[in-house]
C-alpha cells in the first residue's frame, strides 16, 4: 500500500525489540510495521501516530499518555472484522502485544477518528458540567424515555461486544507457595532473588511480558552492569532455581483474605491472532495461597492538570523515557517538559541525547534540586523555574505549550505568557505508589507530605511492601528494600534465606523533593480561559467539575468521585484519582489526609469473564448427575428433565409422538399393563444405631417406635418453623437399622439437616448416618401386570400381593441379582421398587425390559409419574409445597402424631397464624370443561372476581395440573384458602384469557378405596 | 430549593457553574429533634422527605455515619421491579414502582429511571411453575407481568442463549415491562436535596453509638459521635447494621448480615436492552447508560460486616453469565465491590414498630432494598408519624415471627435482586 | 428369567457396569506418559463408624488398624486391604471385590452390642478414577484447591476429602505419589471423568510441573 | 475467600464448608412449655454480632463434622476453632 507508515519515529538502533523481524499490523485500516517486542502503543508511536481514540463524553482526541496499565486514553478494538468471534473491546494499546496481522480500530468515532462528528459535544462541554444529567430531563417522562435516554445510551461505551461465542479455552490453577512476589521490577527481582534457593516455594508474577520493570525504561547500572542486563541475569538465576515459578504476562489483580491472591496470565494473546495453539488456554487464572507476600508493584507517574492538557502528544515524562529506551521510539522531536520534580528532568535529558530538541523544562518549583537541573543546563536546555504550562494549542496533536509565570498567590499570570512550539509535551506531577493490592488486602494508607503520595501504613495480612509501591523511589533503596523483604518473607515462611544482600551499587542522579501541584490555577479572572483542565482523561472529568461538585455540597471523596465520575473508567483512575483528591482538598480547604482516598477495588486491571469461568463452561457449568441406567434412557429416546443436578427421563416419545401423546400412552400402560420407572435418584440414607427409632421420632412428624423389621412407613419431616421440608419412606432393615429415602432434589439437604441435629443437638443419640444414594439403583415397576412381571423376574419366590404385604420390603433374588424389593406405591397401582447394587442397575433394567416383553412393559418418565401420583392426591415436595405448608395444610393430619411430646417443628403448629382454619389447603380441582388442563401456577379466584378492580383477591393457585387418561379429563391439585371445607364449590381459574370454572374436590380422584395397589383393578 | 431546569443549567453554564447552590446544607447538629432517622441512604432520606412532605414533620435529623448513599444505596445493581409473589410484597413494591415513575419530577432531580423491562428466567419445570404462578398473581394484583415461553424470551432478548445446549436451558420467563433500573446515587442525592429543602437536617460523619431510653423504656435520645440528641422517636434505616443498632435498645431481630457482591464490565456499545435475572443459575445483569454491564452475584453464606465477599462466588457468577450470554465471554470485569445485606428468614423486610416505644425499624430487605426505596419511605414515614403502620407495611411487622404469618419470598428473592 | 447374567468387563449389562465405560476410549486416547486416566477395577468398600476404643477390635477382624491421624490411610501387609480416614470416628475400608459382606459381618459380630458402631456396605456408591503420571498433580490443581505440590502435605499414604471442580471427591495418594485415586459418587463419575479429560488436553504444553 | 481451620483436617478453603450461623443456641428441652414469643426467639432470633462472633461451620466436603469458630465479622479473621460441645475460649478477644 502506498500510504504505509514507515516507523519514522523509530531510532536506528537500541531498544528491546527484535529488529530482524517485521510485524505488519493495521490501525484504523492503515497498514503499519512494527517489531516483535513492540506493544501496539509503541508501534503506533514508532509510526508517528499519537491520536488513538476519542474521550467518552466530549469526543476529544486522545493519545497515548503512559506506557503501561495506567494509560487512560489509548483504547482500541482488537480484531473486529478479521476475527469477529475473537474481537476484544476496550483494549489498552499500551498493553496489547503486537502480533502479525493485528487489526486495531477506534470505536465510537464517526465518520473517522480524525474527523469525529461527536466532537461537536465539546462545544456543549460548558453546559455539560458535573451532575448535568441529574439536573435536566426530569420534566417529561416521555421525552426521557424516547429521546434523552436513547441518545445517552447510544453514546455510551467504547468498544463493541463480539456477536459470536468465544471459541477459546481458559484454564485455572490452584497453587500454594511460601513467598509470592508481585512485580518483576528491581524491588521484586531483588526480593525473589533473596528468597530463591532457600527451599521455599517462590512465585514471581509480573504483568509485563518482560521482567525488569522501570529498568527497561531507564539508563541505569547496578553493580556496574546495565539495568536491562542485570534484570536478565536475575531472571536467568531465578529460572535456574528449582522452587521458583516465574509468571510473566501475569497480573495479580485481587488480594483477598488470608493471603489469597488471584492472577491472570495471558498465555497466547501475544503469540498471534486466531486460535491458540492446540491444547493451550488463551488465559490462565491462578489462585494462589501464599504464606507471605511481597508487594513490589511500583509507582505510576501523575499527569499535571492545566488547560487542554489532554491533547495527543502530551505524555508522561517517564513514559516517553520508556518508549525511548525500551522500544527505541522517539515520540517527539520538539519537546517541552512540565514538571514538579527533579526525576522527570532525566526524560528530557535522555530525549535530548536521542536527538530531540528540548525547548524548555518548565518547573513549577522556584528551587529545584541541584544535580539534574544542572545537568540539563549543562546540556544547553532552558530551565524555567517557577513557571507552569497553563494551556496548549493544537487539535489532533499538540502544537504548542503556553508557559506562564507562577505568582506569589500560586496563580499563573497570563501576562508572562510565552508559547513554546512542541510536538511532545512531557508532564510529570510526581509518583503515586501502586498501593492497589495493598489496599485490597485491608492495609491502611497514610499520606506522606514529603513524597506527596499515599503510601502503605498498617497492614493486616502477612505481607511486606518493597520499592516504589512503598514510596521508596530511588533504585538503590528499591533493591535493598526488595532484598530485605524477600529474605524476611522467606524466614517468616519457615525457610532460611541466608544473609540477604542489602547494599547495591547504583548510578542514579540524586533527586530533590517534589512540590506537589494539583492543578495549575490561572489568575482569577482567567479561570476558564485556558481550556479544559482534565483530571480523568477517559471520562472527561475536569478540575472545574471537581470544584463545582465541592461547591454543590459534595464533600466526601466518594461523593466527588461519583458525582463527577472520576476514576470510573477502564483505567479505574490510576492517573486521575490522586490529582482529583488534591484538587478536592484544595477546594475544601482541608489537608489531603482529611479527604482520604476512595476505595481501591479489585481487579487491578480488567479480567476476562471467561477466564473467571475457566473450564466450568458448557456441559461442565454444573455436574449432570446420571443414574446407572442413563444410557438406556438415551437409547430409548427419552427427553430429560433437570431435577436438581440430576438428569431424569421426563418422557419417552416414540417417533412422531407429541409429549402429550407420549405421556398419555405411558399413563395408560401403567394403569392397564406395567410401567417402568428409573427411581434411582431418590436420596437414600442408611441409619444405624440403637437410638435410630428415637431419632426418627424426633425428625419425622409421625411415630416410628412400633415399625416392625421388614416394614416400611411414609414420613413427613418439617423444619422448626413447622413447614414441610421433605417426605419419603423409611424401611426397617433390622433391629437397629433403617433405610430412609428422600426426595431427589432434597437428598443432600436432608442428610445435612439430620447430621446437624445429631452432631449439634443430640450427640448422645447412638445413631450413624451414611448416604447410600448411589449404592443402590432402583427400578420401579407399577401397574396391574406388575405382579406378573415380578413373578417372571423372581421366579421361585412368592412376591405376590397376597404373600408380600403392602408397605413392607424383603430381600430377593431378582433377575439373578441380590435385591431389596419394596412394596410401596406412588402411583396407586401394584408397585414394586427393586433395588440392586448401583453397578448392576443397567443389568436389572435390561432384565426388566426383557422379562416384560408381552406384558406391555413401558418405560415412563417423571411426567407420567406426576400424573399417576396426582390422580391419587399424593404430593410432591416443592410442587405442592413451597415452604409455607404444614402437613395439616396438606390434609395430612393423619401423619402428625398427637402422642409424641415433641418433634422438629411441632411447636410451630399452634402459633396463631399457623393454626388458622382458613389457611390454604390441598384440594383437587376439576375443570368444568373437561378438556381443560390449567397451566400450573394459575391463580384461583371466586367466580366473577376478575371483573372487579385490582388487586383481585386470590383464593389460591394450581400447583399441579395434567390430562388424566384414566379420568378422561383434565384435573389439578391446588392450594385453596379453607379448601377442605369447600368440596363441591365452583370457583374460577383466572387465566389471561378469562375465568374458567372449576369444582373443588377431594385430592384423591382415583381408586379411593385403594384396590388397585394390590393389583385388583386390572 | 433552586429548581433545576434547562434554563437554570444554561444560566449556570454562562457563569461557569460557579453559582450552583449547595444541593443540601451542612447544618450544625441540633440538640433535639422530633424524629431522628439513623441512616442516610435512600431509605432514610426518603423517609425524611415523606415525613416532611406528607406529614409536615420537619424537625427531623438524618444521621449518617459516613457519606450519604454510601451503604447499599450506592452499592446495589440498581434494579427496580415489583413482580413479587405474595400480595403483601406486590403491594409495597408496586407502591414503590408507581412512585419511581414520578420520582424525577417529584424531586426535581433526574434519577434516570430506565424502564427497559425485567426478565426472570426459568430453567426447570419447577421454575416454570413458580414463574407462572408469580406472573398470574402479579396480573391479578395489578402488576404488569406476563409469562413468556422460550421463543418469547428469544424475541425479547435475542442475545440470550435460548438453545437447549445450555446446561439448564431457558424454559420461559416472567416479563415485567415496567421494571428496569435507576441511577442509585441520584436517588440518595435527590431525596437529600428535597428533604433538606423542607427543613430536614442531614448530618454526615455522625455515628450513632447508643440509644437512650426513659424509665418507662421508651426512646429518649440517641448518643452519637457528635454528641447526645434528644428525641422521642428513633427510626432505623441502616441496612446492614440494623441488628447492631437495634441491640442498642435491647431489641433482638431475626436478621443476619451477609456480603453481597456485584461487578461491572468495561463499558461497551449498547448490546443488552433488558434486565435479565435467573435465580436458578444466579445471574442478574443489565447494561448501564454508561455501557457497563452491571452484574450481581449470589449472597455469600457467612455473616459479615466487611463489605467484601469471596472470590469463588464471582467465579460462579461469571461462569453462569458466560453460558447465558456466550457473546460476553471476552468482555472484562472492570470493578467489583460488595455491600452488606440484612436478610430475614422469610426473605421479606421488617418495617415495623418495635417493643420499645418510639423505636421504629426498617430493615431486613435482603436484596429488595433499592427497588423499594420510595415505597418504603412513604410507609415508614407514616408508621413514624402516626405511631401506627400504614396498611401496606402492617404485614411486615416484627410480630409475624411470633404468629407465624411469614411472607415467604424465597421464591422471588432467590432470583436475587 | 433368573438366568445368571454374563460377567461383563465393566461394559453394559455386566455385573459391575462401569459408569465411565462410555468414556473409556476417550480416556485411553487422552492418556500418555505425562498423565493417564483410567477407572479402577471393582473393589469392596465399607463405611465404618466407630469410637477409638473399638479400633483394636477392628484391626483383629479386618487386619488393618484404621488410622487416627486425619487424612491418612493404612494398609494390610499385602496392600489388599485399606483403611482411609474420613473423619474423627469414620473410615472407609477398601478390600478386594466381593469382600464387603464378609467384612461387614465380621466387624458386626465382633462388637454386636456396641451402640456406636456403624458398618455400611458402600461398595457400589463410588467410582474410583485413577490419575497417574508426572503431571497428574498438575491436572488436579486445575480444579482442586489443596496444596498438591509434590513436597506438600499430600504425600504417599495420605488421603483427603475435598472439592474438585464442582463436585466432591476423596483423593487417595497411593504408594506412588504420582498415582492418585479419585473416589467420586457414581452419579458424578462421568462428569468428573469428562472434566479431567478436558483438563488433560494440552497437558504436554503446560510450561512445567510444580 | 475464607480459609477455615477444620479441627481435624486443618486449613481448607471456604467452599468445602457449610455455614451454620450462630453457635451455642440450644434447642429448648420442652418446646411445648414455651410461649409463642419464646419459641420464635429460638427459631428465628439470632445474634448478628459485629466483631468476634461464635458461629458454627460444617466441613461438609471433608470430614462432615460440625464445629465452632470464633470469627471476627469485620476482619474475617478466625480467632479460635473449637469442637462441638466445647465452650468458646475465654480471654480478651
Amino acid at each position: 500500500m502506498s500510504d504505509d507508515r514507515t516507523q519514522d519515529c523509530r531510532l536506528p538502533e537500541g531498544g528491546l525489540i527484535d529488529r530482524s523481524r517485521r510485524i505488519r499490523f493495521r490501525f484504523n485500516g492503515a497498514w503499519m510495521d512494527g517489531h516483535p517486542g513492540d506493544t501496539l502503543a509503541s508501534a503506533l508511536l514508532a509510526n508517528g501516530v499519537h491520536l488513538v481514540g476519542r474521550s467518552m463524553k466530549y469526543h476529544r482526541p486522545r493519545g497515548i499518555m503512559a506506557a503501561g496499565a495506567e494509560d487512560p486514553g489509548g483504547l482500541v478494538q482488537r480484531g473486529l472484522h478479521d476475527e469477529p468471534a475473537r474481537t476484544d473491546p476496550d483494549w489498552r494499546a499500551t498493553q496489547t502485544a503486537l502480533v502479525d496481522g493485528l487489526e486495531a480500530y477506534t470505536v465510537g468515532a464517526w465518520p473517522s477518528l480524525d474527523r469525529d462528528a461527536g466532537a461537536v459535544l465539546g462545544l456543549a462541554s460548558r453546559v455539560m458540567g458535573a451532575g448535568f444529567y441529574y439536573k435536566i430531563m426530569h420534566g417529561s417522562r416521555w421525552m426521557w424515555e424516547h429521546v434523552h435516554e436513547p441518545l445517552i445510551r447510544k453514546a455510551a461505551g467504547f468498544g463493541v461486544c463480539p456477536d459470536q461465542p468465544d471459541p477459546d479455552v481458559y484454564d485455572h490453577r490452584h497453587v500454594h507457595c511460601e513467598v509470592l512476589v508481585v512485580g518483576g521490577g528491581p524491588a521484586g527481582l531483588a526480593a525473589a532473588g533473596a528468597a530463591a534457593r532457600s527451599g521455599a516455594r517462590v512465585i514471581l508474577a509480573e504483568q509485563d511480558e518482560r521482567l525488569g520493570g522501570s529498568l527497561l525504561g531507564r539508563r541505569r547500572a547496578i553493580d556496574g552492569q546495565g539495568g536491562v542486563d542485570w534484570a536478565a541475569a536475575m531472571e536467568a538465576r531465578l529460572r535456574a532455581s528449582p522452587d521458583v515459578r516465574l509468571l510473566p504476562r501475569t497480573t495479580v489483580f485481587g488480594y483477598h483474605d488470608n493471603n489469597y491472591l488471584v492472577a491472570l496470565e495471558r498465555v497466547t494473546d501475544h503469540l498471534g491472532l486466531g486460535p491458540a495453539p492446540p491444547g493451550r488456554p488463551r488465559q490462565r487464572l491462578w489462585h494462589i495461597r501464599a504464606k507471605r507476600v511481597v508487594l513490589a508493584t511500583g509507582a505510576h507517574e501523575r499527569p499535571l492538570v492545566f488547560g487542554d492538557n489532554d491533547r495527543p502528544g502530551i505524555m508522561l515524562a517517564g513514559a516517553a523515557q520508556t518508549y525511548l529506551h525500551r522500544w527505541a521510539v522517539l515520540p517527539g522531536r520538539d519537546v517541552v517538559l512540565f514538571t514538579t520534580n527533579d526525576r522527570a528532568y532525566e526524560a528530557a535529558l535522555d530525549l535530548h541525547a536521542a536527538g530531540a530538541r528540548i525547548h524548555a523544562i518548565v518547573d513549577s518549583r522556584e528551587a529545584p534540586g541541584a544535580a539534574l537541573p544542572a545537568a540539563a543546563r549543562a546540556a544547553g536546555i532552558r530551565v524555567m523555574t517557577g513557571y507552569v504550562v497553563g494551556g496548549t494549542s493544537g487539535v489532533r496533536h499538540v502544537t504548542g505549550a503556553s508557559v506562564m509565570k507562577l505568582g506569589a498567590d500560586g496563580r499563573a499570570s497570563p501576562h508572562a505568557l510565552d508559547t513554546l512550539p512542541c510536538d511532545l509535551l512531557l508532564v510529570s506531577g510526581g509518583l503515586s505508589p501502586v498501593v492497589h493490592l495493598f489496599s485490597q488486602s485491608g492495609g491502611k494508607l497514610r499520606y506522606d507530605d514529603g513524597r506527596a503520595a499515599f503510601v502503605p501504613d498498617r497492614s493486616v495480612q502477612a505481607l511486606a511492601n518493597a520499592g516504589a509501591c512503598n514510596g521508596t523511589f530511588d533504585l538503590a533503596g528499591c533493591l535493598a528494600e526488595g532484598a530485605a523483604a524477600g529474605a524476611e518473607a522467606t524466614r517468616l515462611a519457615g525457610s532460611d534465606p541466608g544473609a540477604p544482600r542489602t547494599a547495591f551499587s547504583v548510578d542514579e542522579p540524586a533527586a530533590a523533593a517534589i512540590k506537589p501541584l494539583w492543578r495549575v490555577r490561572p489568575a482569577l479572572v482567567q479561570d476558564h480561559a485556558w481550556g479544559q483542565p482534565f483530571v480523568d482523561f477517559q471520562n472527561d472529568t475536569t478540575a472545574h467539575d471537581i470544584r463545582q461538585a465541592v461547591r454543590e455540597g459534595f464533600e466526601s471523596v466518594e461523593h466527588v468521585k461519583r458525582y463527577t465520575l472520576t476514576g470510573f473508567g477502564t483505567d479505574q483512575g490510576k492517573t486521575a484519582n490522586i490529582n482529583a483528591i488534591g484538587i478536592q482538598a484544595e477546594a475544601l480547604g482541608r489537608p489531603i489526609p482529611e479527604v482520604g482516598t476512595t476505595t481501591f477495588r479489585p481487579p487491578y486491571t480488567p479480567v476476562t469473564f471467561a477466564a473467571m469461568a475457566g473450564r466450568d463452561r458448557g456441559e461442565r457449568l454444573d455436574p449432570a448427575r446420571l443414574t446407572a441406567i442413563h444410557d438406556r434412557h438415551v437409547a430409548l429416546g427419552a427427553a430429560f428433565e433437570d431435577v436438581g443436578q440430576w438428569k431424569r427421563p421426563w418422557y419417552y416419545p416414540r417417533p412422531g409422538e407429541t409429549m402429550h401423546q407420549a405421556v398419555a400412552r405411558e399413563c395408560r400402560a401403567a394403569r392397564e399393563a406395567v410401567g417402568v420407572l428409573d427411581a434411582s435418584t431418590l436420596g437414600k440414607i442408611d441409619i444405624q444405631g440403637p437410638d435410630a427409632a428415637e431419632f426418627l421420632n424426633r425428625v419425622y412428624t409421625n411415630a416410628w417406635s412400633k415399625l416392625e423389621v421388614g416394614r416400611v412407613r411414609y414420613g413427613v419431616m418439617c423444619r422448626e418453623d413447622g413447614m414441610v421440608f421433605d417426605d419419603g419412606t423409611t424401611a426397617r432393615i433390622d433391629d437397629t437399622r433403617y433405610l430412609m429415602t428422600t426426595t431427589t432434589g432434597n437428598a443432600a439437604a436432608v442428610l445435612d439437616h439430620l447430621e446437624e441435629y445429631l452432631q449439634t443437638e443430640w450427640p448422645d443419640l447412638r445413631v450413624r448416618l451414611t448416604s447410600v444414594t448411589e449404592q443402590w439403583a432402583t427400578v420401579s415397576i407399577a401397574g396391574p401386570k406388575a405382579g406378573s412381571l415380578m413373578a417372571r423376574l423372581a421366579s421361585g419366590q412368592d412376591l405376590s400381593p397376597a404373600a408380600f404385604a403392602f408397605m413392607s420390603w424383603r430381600p430377593a433374588t431378582v433377575a439373578g441379582l441380590n435385591a431389596r424389593v419394596f412394596r410401596i406405591s406412588f402411583t396407586g397401582e401394584l408397585q414394586y421398587e427393586i433395588n440392586v447394587p448401583w453397578h448392576q442397575g443397567g443389568a436389572l433394567w435390561d432384565a426388566v425390559m426383557r422379562a416384560g416383553t408381552g406384558l406391555g412393559v413401558t418405560p415412563y418418565g417423571t411426567e407420567t409419574m406426576h400424573v399417576l401420583r396426582a390422580e391419587k392426591g399424593f404430593i410432591i415436595v416443592g410442587q405442592e409445597t413451597d415452604g409455607t405448608q404444614t402437613p395439616i395444610d396438606l390434609g395430612m393430619d393423619w401423619i402428625v402424631s398427637k402422642k409424641k411430646p415433641d418433634f422438629i417443628g411441632k411447636r410451630s403448629f399452634t402459633r396463631s397464624d399457623t393454626a388458622r382454619a382458613d389457611r390454604r389447603h390441598l384440594v383437587g380441582l376439576l375443570p368444568k370443561d373437561k378438556r381443560q388442563v390449567f397451566p400450573e401456577g394459575s391463580q384461583i379466584v371466586e367466580t366473577g372476581a376478575t371483573r372487579g378492580t385490582k388487586p383481585v383477591p386470590m383464593l389460591g393457585y394450581v400447583s399441579s395440573a395434567y390430562w388424566s387418561p384414566a379420568l378422561d379429563s383434565g384435573f389439578a391439585l391446588a392450594l385453596v384458602a379453607g379448601g377442605r371445607g369447600r368440596f363441591g364449590d365452583t370457583v374460577a381459574v383466572a387465566l389471561p384469557s378469562g375465568e374458567q370454572p372449576a369444582v373443588i374436590c377431594d385430592p384423591v380422584m382415583l381408586d379411593k378405596e385403594g384396590a388397585r395397589r394390590d393389583g385388583h383393578a386390572a | 430549593m433552586a429548581r433545576y431546569s434547562v434554563w437554570s443549567l444554561a444560566r449556570n453554564a454562562l457563569s461557569y457553574h460557579r453559582d450552583w447552590p449547595r444541593q443540601w446544607r451542612s447544618p450544625e447538629l441540633g440538640s433535639a429533634y422530633d424524629v431522628v432517622i439513623v441512616g442516610g441512604g435512600g431509605h432514610g432520606l426518603a423517609t425524611a422527605y415523606y415525613l416532611a412532605k406528607e406529614h409536615g414533620v420537619t424537625n427531623v435529623a438524618v444521621l449518617e455515619k459516613g457519606w450519604l448513599g454510601g451503604g447499599n444505596t450506592g452499592r446495589n445493581t440498581t434494579i427496580v421491579r415489583s413482580n413479587y409473589l405474595w400480595d403483601e410484597s406486590a403491594a409495597i413494591y408496586e407502591l414503590a414502582l408507581k412512585l419511581w415513575e414520578g420520582l424525577s419530577r417529584d424531586l426535581n432531580y433526574n434519577v434516570m429511571l430506565s424502564q427497559r423491562g425485567v426478565l426472570n428466567l426459568a430453567h426447570s419445570l419447577g421454575d416454570v411453575r413458580a414463574g407462572r404462578r408469580r406472573a398470574e398473581a402479579n396480573r391479578l394484583n395489578g402488576v404488569d407481568s406476563e409469562w413468556l415461553d422460550t421463543a418469547g424470551v428469544a424475541r425479547v432478548c435475542p442475545i440470550l442463549n435460548t438453545s437447549t445446549s445450555l446446561r439448564y436451558p431457558v424454559m420461559g420467563s416472567t416479563w415485567q415491562p415496567r421494571g428496569g433500573t435507576a441511577r442509585h446515587d441520584a436517588v440518595a442525592w435527590g431525596y437529600a436535596r428535597a428533604a433538606d429543602a423542607r427543613g430536614v437536617d442531614i448530618i454526615q460523619n455522625c455515628e450513632v453509638t447508643g440509644i437512650r431510653r426513659d424509665s418507662g423504656g421508651a426512646v429518649a435520645g440517641v448518643e452519637t459521635t457528635r454528641g447526645l440528641i434528644g428525641t422521642k422517636k428513633v427510626a432505623l434505616a441502616a441496612a446492614g447494621h440494623t441488628s447492631v443498632l437495634a441491640a442498642m435498645a435491647d431489641v433482638r431481630l431475626p436478621i443476619q448480615s451477609h456480603p453481597l457482591q456485584a461487578l461491572v464490565s468495561e463499558p461497551i456499545k449498547p448490546v443488552l436492552d433488558q434486565v435479565v435475572m435467573s435465580g436458578a443459575i444466579h445471574v442478574y445483569v443489565s447494561q448501564s447508560d454508561k455501557g457497563e454491564l452491571v452484574i450481581g452475584a449470589g449472597i455469600d453464606s457467612y455473616n459479615s460486616y466487611a463489605q467484601r465477599g469471596s472470590f469463588h462466588v464471582l467465579e460462579h457468577q461469571m461462569a453462569s453469565i458466560v453460558e447465558l450470554f456466550p457473546i460476553f465471554a471476552r468482555l472484562r470485569m472492570m470493578r467489583t465491590w460488595a455491600g452488606i445485606v440484612d436478610t430475614c428468614p422469610d426473605a421479606s423486610p421488617i418495617v415495623s414498630k418495635t417493643p420499645v416505644p418510639g423505636l421504629y425499624i426498617n430493615g431486613g430487605w435482603g436484596t429488595g432494598g433499592f427497588k423499594s426505596t420510595p415505597g418504603s419511605g412513604v410507609v415508614f414515614a407514616h408508621t413514624i408519624a402516626k405511631d401506627a403502620p400504614h396498611p401496606i407495611n402492617a404485614p411486615f411487622s416484627l410480630d409475624r415471627f411470633t404468629t407465624g404469618a411469614l411472607i415467604d419470598e424465597h421464591g422471588a428473592a432467590a432470583v436475587a435482586h | 428369567m433368573d438366568t445368571p447374567l454374563e460377567m461383563g468387563p465393566g461394559g453394559p449389562g455386566g455385573r459391575w457396569e462401569n459408569p465411565v465405560f462410555a468414556l473409556e476410549l476417550d480416556m485411553a486416547a487422552a492418556s500418555g506418559p505425562l498423565v493417564a486416566l483410567s477407572a479402577a477395577p471393582p473393589r469392596a468398600a465399607i463405611n465404618l463408624r466407630a469410637t477409638e476404643g473399638l479400633l483394636p477390635e477392628i484391626e483383629r477382624t479386618y487386619g488393618v488398624r484404621p488410622p487416627t491421624v486425619p487424612n491418612t490411610w493404612t494398609a494390610s501387609a499385602d496392600g489388599a486391604r485399606l483403611a482411609l480416614w474420613l473423619g474423627p470416628d469414620e473410615w472407609l475400608l477398601a478390600a478386594p471385590d466381593g469382600a464387603a459382606s464378609g467384612v461387614e459381618a465380621a466387624i458386626r459380630d465382633a462388637r454386636a452390642n456396641d451402640g456406636w458402631l456403624g458398618v455400611c456396605d458402600v461398595s457400589h456408591n463410588y467410582t474410583t478414577l485413577v490419575l497417574r503420571g508426572p503431571r497428574a498433580r498438575l491436572v488436579l490443581s486445575k480444579g482442586c484447591a489443596l496444596d498438591l505440590h509434590p513436597r506438600g502435605p499430600l504425600q504417599s499414604g495420605t488421603c483427603a476429602q475435598t472439592t474438585m471442580a464442582r463436585t466432591r471427591v476423596l483423593l487417595r495418594i497411593t504408594e506412588e505419589a504420582d498415582t492418585i485415586e479419585l473416589w467420586v459418587r457414581n452419579s458424578f463419575a462421568r462428569y468428573m471423568a469428562a472434566w479431567l479429560l478436558d483438563a488433560m488436553a494440552g497437558i504436554a504444553h503446560e510450561p512445567r510441573d510444580f | 475467600m475464607l480459609l477455615i481451620e477444620c479441627p481435624w483436617c486443618g486449613p481448607r478453603e471456604e467452599p468445602e464448608f457449610h455455614y451454620g450461623g450462630q453457635a451455642h443456641v440450644a434447642r429448648p428441652a420442652d418446646p411445648a412449655a414455651l410461649s409463642d414469643a419464646e419459641w420464635a426467639e429460638y427459631v428465628f432470633m439470632r445474634d448478628n454480632t459485629k466483631g468476634p462472633f461464635a458461629e458454627r461451620w460444617c466441613h461438609s466436603a471433608g470430614c462432615r463434622r460440625w464445629f465452632n469458630v470464633l470469627r471476627d465479622t469485620v476482619s474475617h479473621r478466625v480467632l479460635a476453632v473449637y469442637r462441638m460441645g466445647e465452650a468458646p475460649p475465654e480471654g480478651p478477644r
